[in-house]
């Protein structure tokens, strides 16, 4: 069973949260589903002793057992419907109250088929802009907004939380509080165009001082590359397609409409979840990303394999 | 010639000669004009059905291609593109144009037969309602074949589907063909309302109607209240889309939710459309084949109304995601789980009706039974998905996908198919063979919880919905690849239930009148009915008058006029002689006309306008009475 | 039943022939040759630039012109990649305005191209190797598109953007004459 | 049915045309009258909710529509509600000379209606494409005015045929009497909206 992308996980308040109410909701609808087929099965193989047919002359009866068990009947049924619906408005309630502290603040862009994530905290200097990955403190309430900058999309990470769509021109929110650390997998749940399925999210729970080390290694622009042919690929990303759409903190390569590189060779993934990260689907991707997410916003370049070794050589520097 | 020569049936003109006389005014001219000029309802009924059937066949094939690029995770048979196409496809048209159609098709043909009259009312909107369905259905799927198919979903959320990210014809193509099956389906339910309220066999009160006639009027009701609103919201999508509105342009102030909102008012009742006709069925198989009426009648009826009411209180359900107030949603899931209620009782009367009688276990009954046992599932997912907390992580997962094909084909198709095994002897006057039928009902059970159940689970290991694949390692390959297995199996059945359906054209048993020994109406006359259904008007003095001794009747409906009987409304007292319109082509050149219309308003605003005048041309010629010798009826009564 | 069966089977068959190209979505860009000298010039942006040769009419213009999918990804374009700087949306400010049928370099879809690739004087930037080849084409076919000339079944009416364009469905105009070269 | 079946009454005494919700026609009229009233309210419902949005109505620098077109409108429709109640009562006492005057007077008050929607659609201040403020006026406007156009069309249909020997025909009475009916629809309908277009803006903080 996978603990990556699971709403059995429970590695969120809410999650747990969730997973307690479904099995109250699965133990009473399962016994109402035993109760009907135990009737209908008693119904159809009973050995019949009075019968109330056509063939029996009075198949208008209806004899008063029957009418007093049709109200019990729908006794049970209503006693059932409002335990349920007062347990889901007690679990909405402390689901909000994990909401009513949030000591940690995002916000998340949904582009077509990528996340935009930023941490903005009261500093300025400390915000924090990645792409495709979140990284949480366990048993810190994080409070995420969520934006969307062209169609629906939705954000869930079954393990944590349930989903919240980001809408364009609304700002919906929602608070996730980490009870257990680990590596999760995120993936947008509104239909959202030809690539919605390869949009996905690395999500992380970490201890503090991971979190913390992980926050201001991410604060650290991007280092100069040092090897030849780093270099030769840093000239090449700086001059030509590459700066046009990405953001590379600390170099000229300025433009937000991609995802945000500065730190790409530290993450899971890459193109939102589309291939894991290691230096073969680097050359897959940038070599030709219209195979592996057609359709995607990425042209195929048509790099020449000088420039293609140099382009990953430099993406590898940016740890 | 004065009012007393008038031919009219009675103890004067009965029998063969009656019946010669009038079946020559009630046919219509054989050959294509013919055929396309008929306003018969068992006709405009079988074409109805055999149509729904094609459309249910071509969106199966896209759920199998769907299935084959599903069955194993990373695979790339389909395109993504494609992809979202075929599942768009699989889903507007499983909608559109399968289930609300089939249940129209079943509706028209059996509601004058199971209330004794002798044709619907409007029987010319009826032909006309036809016409504009299949014109709809073909537009969507040439577009299709021609790449132009829409994919952005059955349900099309703007700003996907918007000017700018739904990009070239396809969104419209969607919009325009849910216009054109939202006024066939406005038609039908016109005509169904007026013919159950105004045309039932004098003496069927409102209390000895069929529960499957009850079925029908609360659904009628409900698609004359709930279609508008999708045919408003297609419509400001079309101007949207074409003259540049901004009804949902989130920057000049428009709403992507206002969508939402006017898709799910008419969503959530379109699917108790689909449901409560095989509520119908279900209480007319049951009662036939337990050999008794269904228990607490006057219960059941109140339950059919108090689904229809709740329906268009509960629409917010689809939208929990969505960041509105929190409160609001609370008022939703209480609404959503009340709809429960409702279905609970029926669920006990039917079983209490199996309990009191004697039940049959022939193939209508088994999908009966299967019914019960599938839609209580899908039924129960609903109430899970009713409360925020639990929809908020089920919400557009493959949970949501297992849970509407529960109550979808568990609840609507099932009856459906033990419907057509029931009613096919009255139809084609054969009976359907009863070895290949349970063959293929338990082919079709035992594959469709194989296809389905598993889906619970991918949903929960975070599969979401739409998705041309998934990656390895997350544990869906399981779920998937026996939910792929699965789904041929189904179409196996399916196959078999079409073969069954065509052998017994020729090889079933002869059926007689009343093969099963029922209680209705429809039972009275013979198999297939005479294109007047009932020489003389039958009058009721009970629920069940088959059941409750010899049936009675009244003469002196004219016989070389098509004519029927209005009753009163509460207790169907006989009332007026309504005449029955001449068979005409005009319906279908009308259709034409609109199709024309719609169709080039999608390429240029300013077709409307133009298309308003051979239209208007059409309506008028439509509408333009048949020259009455001006003494053949007495002018003042 | 069965003549109006094969009347409407022919009918599909006959449909199924008209196959329709503005809805083809080909997002990968067939690899054509540079219809341009892509040398890899390092010179950064700046107006004008080496005066390359103008384009050739390429065959890459059917499929640009009237594709719906090319037009919007240009209509993307065109706002990513700031041609909204000075050209707002159309109506033009520092740059000329682009929904008239006033064409300095040439209204016909490989001259905007060029434009595009080579810079002009005056402050247009070129970008010649900034932008792919399938870009610049769709670039081109949309700054098309907001002039009126393209089909309007292949643009939408309207971007969700703040309305200050008339709907590209409303502006109507007759297409230039292709081949007569509108340079004043 | 082998030898006569037992006959419990003869119909033939039952008349074959009547009016009011006796005639299967006028099922039809408030049936179609039901799916018209929902999407006028689902269409006003739209209203409210777009209003929600903004922060004054009309939204700034557009004005709201100009009064006098609208206003001449609503004074017309309302009054045409008395050759409407004659054209009714007429119908129903199968007075046809009556009936096919009052047929021509509406059939007149109806193109001069279309006129007057002319100058309204004119004197609405904002394009359809400005915003969702005027996005919505202008479908408000343009479903009454197909509403309008319908009924209109109608009732030319009707006037033609009342002056035929087919006028005499009781089913033709039966007819005009749901015409006027549906026409006292169309103007019930356009009351909200006249309020919503014209004064709703003005009074709106």
């Amino acid at each position: 069973m996978n603990t990556v992308q699971s709403v059995f996980g429970g590695q969120g308040a809410e999650g747990a949260q969730f997973l307690s109410l479904m099995t109250l909701f699965t133990v009473v609808t399962t016994i109402i589903y035993l109760l009907v087929l135990a009737y209908l099965a008693l119904a159809l193989w009973r050995r019949r002793r009075t019968e109330h047919t056509v063939e029996s002359g009075d198949h208008a009866a209806e004899p008063p057992p029957q009418r007093t068990a049709l109200i019990g009947w729908v006794a049970l049924v209503n006693t059932g419907l409002i335990v349920l619906t007062v347990a889901s408005f007690l679990t909405d309630r402390a689901m909000a109250r994990t909401a009513s502290s949030p000591a940690l603040e995002i916000e998340i862009i949904g582009h077509q088929w990528w996340w935009d994530v930023k941490y903005t905290g009261a500093d300025p200097s400390q915000s924090l802009e990645t792409a495709n990955e979140l990284h949480l403190p366990v048993g810190v309430p994080a409070h995420i907004t969520l934006k969307s900058a062209d169609v629906i999309h939705s954000f869930w990470v079954p393990n944590l939380a349930g989903k919240q769509d980001l809408i364009p021109g609304r700002q919906t929110d929602i608070s996730i509080k980490p009870t257990r650390t680990g590596l999760f997998r995120s993936q947008c749940a509104e239909f959202c165009g030809v690539q919605h399925t390869h949009m996905a999210l690395d999500v992380t729970v970490e201890n503090r001082a991971d979190f913390l080390r992980w926050y201001r290694a991410g604060l650290q622009p991007a280092k100069a590359p040092t090897a030849p042919l780093a270099k030769a690929g840093y000239a090449y990303v700086m001059t030509r397609q590459c700066a046009m759409c990405h953001n590379i903190t600390g170099t000229e390569a300025g433009s937000h409409f991609g995802p945000d590189l500065t730190h790409l060779a530290s993450r899971r993934s890459i193109a939102a979840g589309t291939l894991p990260m290691n230096r073969g689907n680097l050359y897959g991707w940038v070599a030709d990303p219209q195979a592996n997410k057609p359709g995607s916003k990425m042209p195929t370049l048509g790099l020449e394999p000088n420039e293609l070794h140099a382009v990953v050589a430099y993406l590898e520097t940016l740890k | 010639m004065s009012a007393a020569e008038l031919a009219r049936d009675g103890p004067t003109l009965h029998g063969p000669e009656l019946a010669a006389r009038l079946e020559r005014s009630w046919s219509r001219d054989p050959g294509l004009l013919g055929w396309l000029a008929t306003v018969d309802h068992k006709e405009i009924g079988r074409r109805y059905l055999v149509t729904a059937f094609v459309f249910l066949a071509l969106a199966g094939v896209l759920a199998l291609a769907m299935r084959v690029q599903l069955a194993r995770p990373d695979q790339n048979i389909i395109g993504a593109a494609r992809y979202n196409e075929i599942f768009t496809m699989h889903g507007t048209t499983m909608m559109f144009l399968f289930a609300v159609p089939v249940m129209d098709a079943v509706a028209i043909y059996l509601i004058p037969l199971m209330l004794g009259t002798r044709a619907t009312s409007f029987a010319r909107l009826n032909a006309f309602s036809y016409y504009v369905y299949l014109a709809g259905g073909m537009l969507l799927w040439i577009a299709f074949v021609l790449n132009v198919g829409p994919d952005v979903g059955w349900f099309a959320y703007v700003p996907l589907s918007g000017p700018e990210y739904g990009v070239g014809k396809r969104a419209d193509i969607w919009a325009q063909m849910v216009t054109f099956t939202e006024v066939a389906a406005l038609s039908v339910a016109v005509v169904l309302t007026a013919t159950i309220l105004k045309q039932r066999a004098p003496g069927m009160s409102l209390d000895r109607m069929p529960l499957f006639a009850w079925a029908i009027l609360v659904t009628s009701l409900m698609v004359i209240f709930s279609m508008p609103s999708v045919a408003l919201a297609s419509g400001m999508l079309l101007s949207d889309r074409l003259v540049g509105t901004q009804f949902y342009n989130p920057t000049e102030n428009g709403d992507a939710l206002l969508w939402q909102h006017l898709f799910w008012f008419f969503g959530h009742p379109e699917v108790y459309i689909i449901f409560l006709p095989a509520v119908g069925f279900v209480s007319e198989i049951t009662a036939t084949f337990c050999r008794r009426p269904v228990f607490a009648y006057p219960v059941m009826v109140m339950a059919v109304v108090a689904i229809g009411l709740l329906a268009f209180g509960l629409w917010v359900h689809h939208m929990f995601a969505t960041g509105l107030p929190r409160v609001g949603y609370s008022f939703y899931t209480a609404a959503s789980m009340a709809v429960a209620i409702p279905t609970g009782i029926q669920i006990f009367c039917w079983i209490t009706t199996m309990w009191l009688g004697r039940p049959r276990f022939d193939v209508p009954f088994l999908y009966v039974v299967a019914f019960i046992v599938t839609f209580v599932i899908g039924g129960l997912t609903g109430v899970m998905v009713a409360s925020v907390p639990l929809d908020l992580q089920l919400h557009d997962s493959y949970f949501i996908v297992a849970h509407f094909h529960y109550v979808l084909i568990g609840g609507a198709v099932f009856p459906l198919l033990g419907a057509i095994t029931y009613w096919y002897p009255k139809v084609t006057g054969r009976l359907m063979s009863e070895r290949l039928g349970k063959l293929s009902f338990w082919l079709l059970f035992g594959s469709f919880q194989l296809t389905f159940f598993p889906m619970h689970l991918s949903g929960m290991l975070g599969m979401p919905r739409r998705v041309y694949t998934y990656p390895a390692g997350l544990g869906l390959e399981l779920p998937n690849f026996l939910s792929s297995i699965g789904a041929f199996i189904v179409a196996l059945a399916f196959v078999l239930f079409i073969a069954n359906v065509f052998l017994s054209l020729r090889r079933g048993a002869i059926a007689g009148p009343n093969p099963w020994k029922a209680g209705g109406l429809e039972w009275a006359t013979s198999s297939p009915p005479p294109p007047y259904n009932f020489a003389h008007v039958p009058s009721v003095g009970s629920a069940t008058p088959l059941w409750d001794g010899p049936l009675k009747w009244m003469s002196g409906l004219r016989v070389d006029e098509k004519e029927m009987l209005l009753t009163t409304v509460v207790s169907a007292r006989p009332d007026l002689r309504e005449p029955v319109p001449e068979p005409s082509i005009w319906p279908f050149i009308s259709a034409l006309a609109l199709t024309v219309m719609f169709v080039s308003s999608i390429f240029s605003p300013w077709a409307v306008l133009f298309g308003l005048v051979p239209l208007g041309v059409a309506l008028i010629a439509w509408f333009w009475p048949k020259q009455l010798e001006p003494t053949a009826e007495p002018v003042i009564e | 039943m069965s003549s109006p069966c094969r009347a409407s089977l022919a009918l599909a068959a006959v449909a199924l022939l008209g196959g329709c190209d503005r809805e083809e979505r080909d997002s990968r860009g067939q690899p054509v040759t540079e219809t341009v000298p892509a040398g890899a010039t390092a010179d950064t942006i700046y107006p004008g630039g080496p005066s390359g040769s103008t384009v050739t009419l390429s065959p890459k213009a059917a499929a640009y012109e009237n594709n719906a999918y090319h037009i919007a990804q240009g209509q993307q374009l065109y706002g990513q990649m700031n041609c909204v700087g000075c050209h707002a949306h159309g109506g033009g400010g520092m740059g000329p305005a682009l929904i008239d049928d006033e064409w300095r370099y040439g209204g016909r879809i490989e001259q905007i191209a060029t434009t595009i690739v080579e810079g002009r004087p005056n402050g247009m930037p070129s970008f010649r190797g900034k932008l792919t080849d399938t870009q610049i084409w769709e670039l081109a076919a949309y700054v098309r598109a907001m002039s009126g000339q393209v089909r309007k079944d292949a643009v939408g009416a309207r971007t969700d953007e703040p309305s200050n364009t008339p709907p590209l469905t409303q502006t109507r105009r007759e297409p230039i004459v292709p081949g007569e070269d509108a340079t004043p | 049915m082998s030898d006569a079946p037992t006959f419990e009454r003869d119909l033939a005494d039952v008349p074959t045309s009547a009016f009011g919700s006796r005639s299967l026609t006028w099922w039809g009229v408030i049936a179609f009258m039901a799916i018209e009233a929902t999407g006028f309210a689902l269409a006003i419902g739209a209203y409210f909710f777009l209003m929600a949005h903004e922060h004054s109505w009309p939204p700034e620098p557009w004005l709201p529509p100009d009064l006098l077109a609208g206003t001449l409108f609503t004074t017309l429709i309302v009054l045409s509600e008395v050759p409407n109640t004659l054209a009714k009562h007429a119908a129903e006492k199968h007075d046809l000379p009556a009936v096919r005057r009052l047929l021509i007077v509406m059939a007149v008050i109806g193109a001069v209606l279309l006129v007057l929607r002319g100058f309204e659609f004119n004197s609405l201040n904002v394009r359809w494409t400005d915003n969702a403020y005027g996005s919505v006026i202008w479908l408000l406007l343009f479903l009454h005015t197909t509403h309008i156009a319908t009924d209109w069309a109608d009732t030319l249909v009707l006037a033609a045929l009342m002056h035929t020997r087919e006028g005499e025909e009781a089913r033709r009475f039966t007819d005009t009497s749901e015409n006027s009916l549906y026409w006292r629809f169309v103007w019930l309908t356009w009351l909200p909206i006249y309020l919503l277009l014209y004064w709703l803006p003005r009074w709106a903080p």
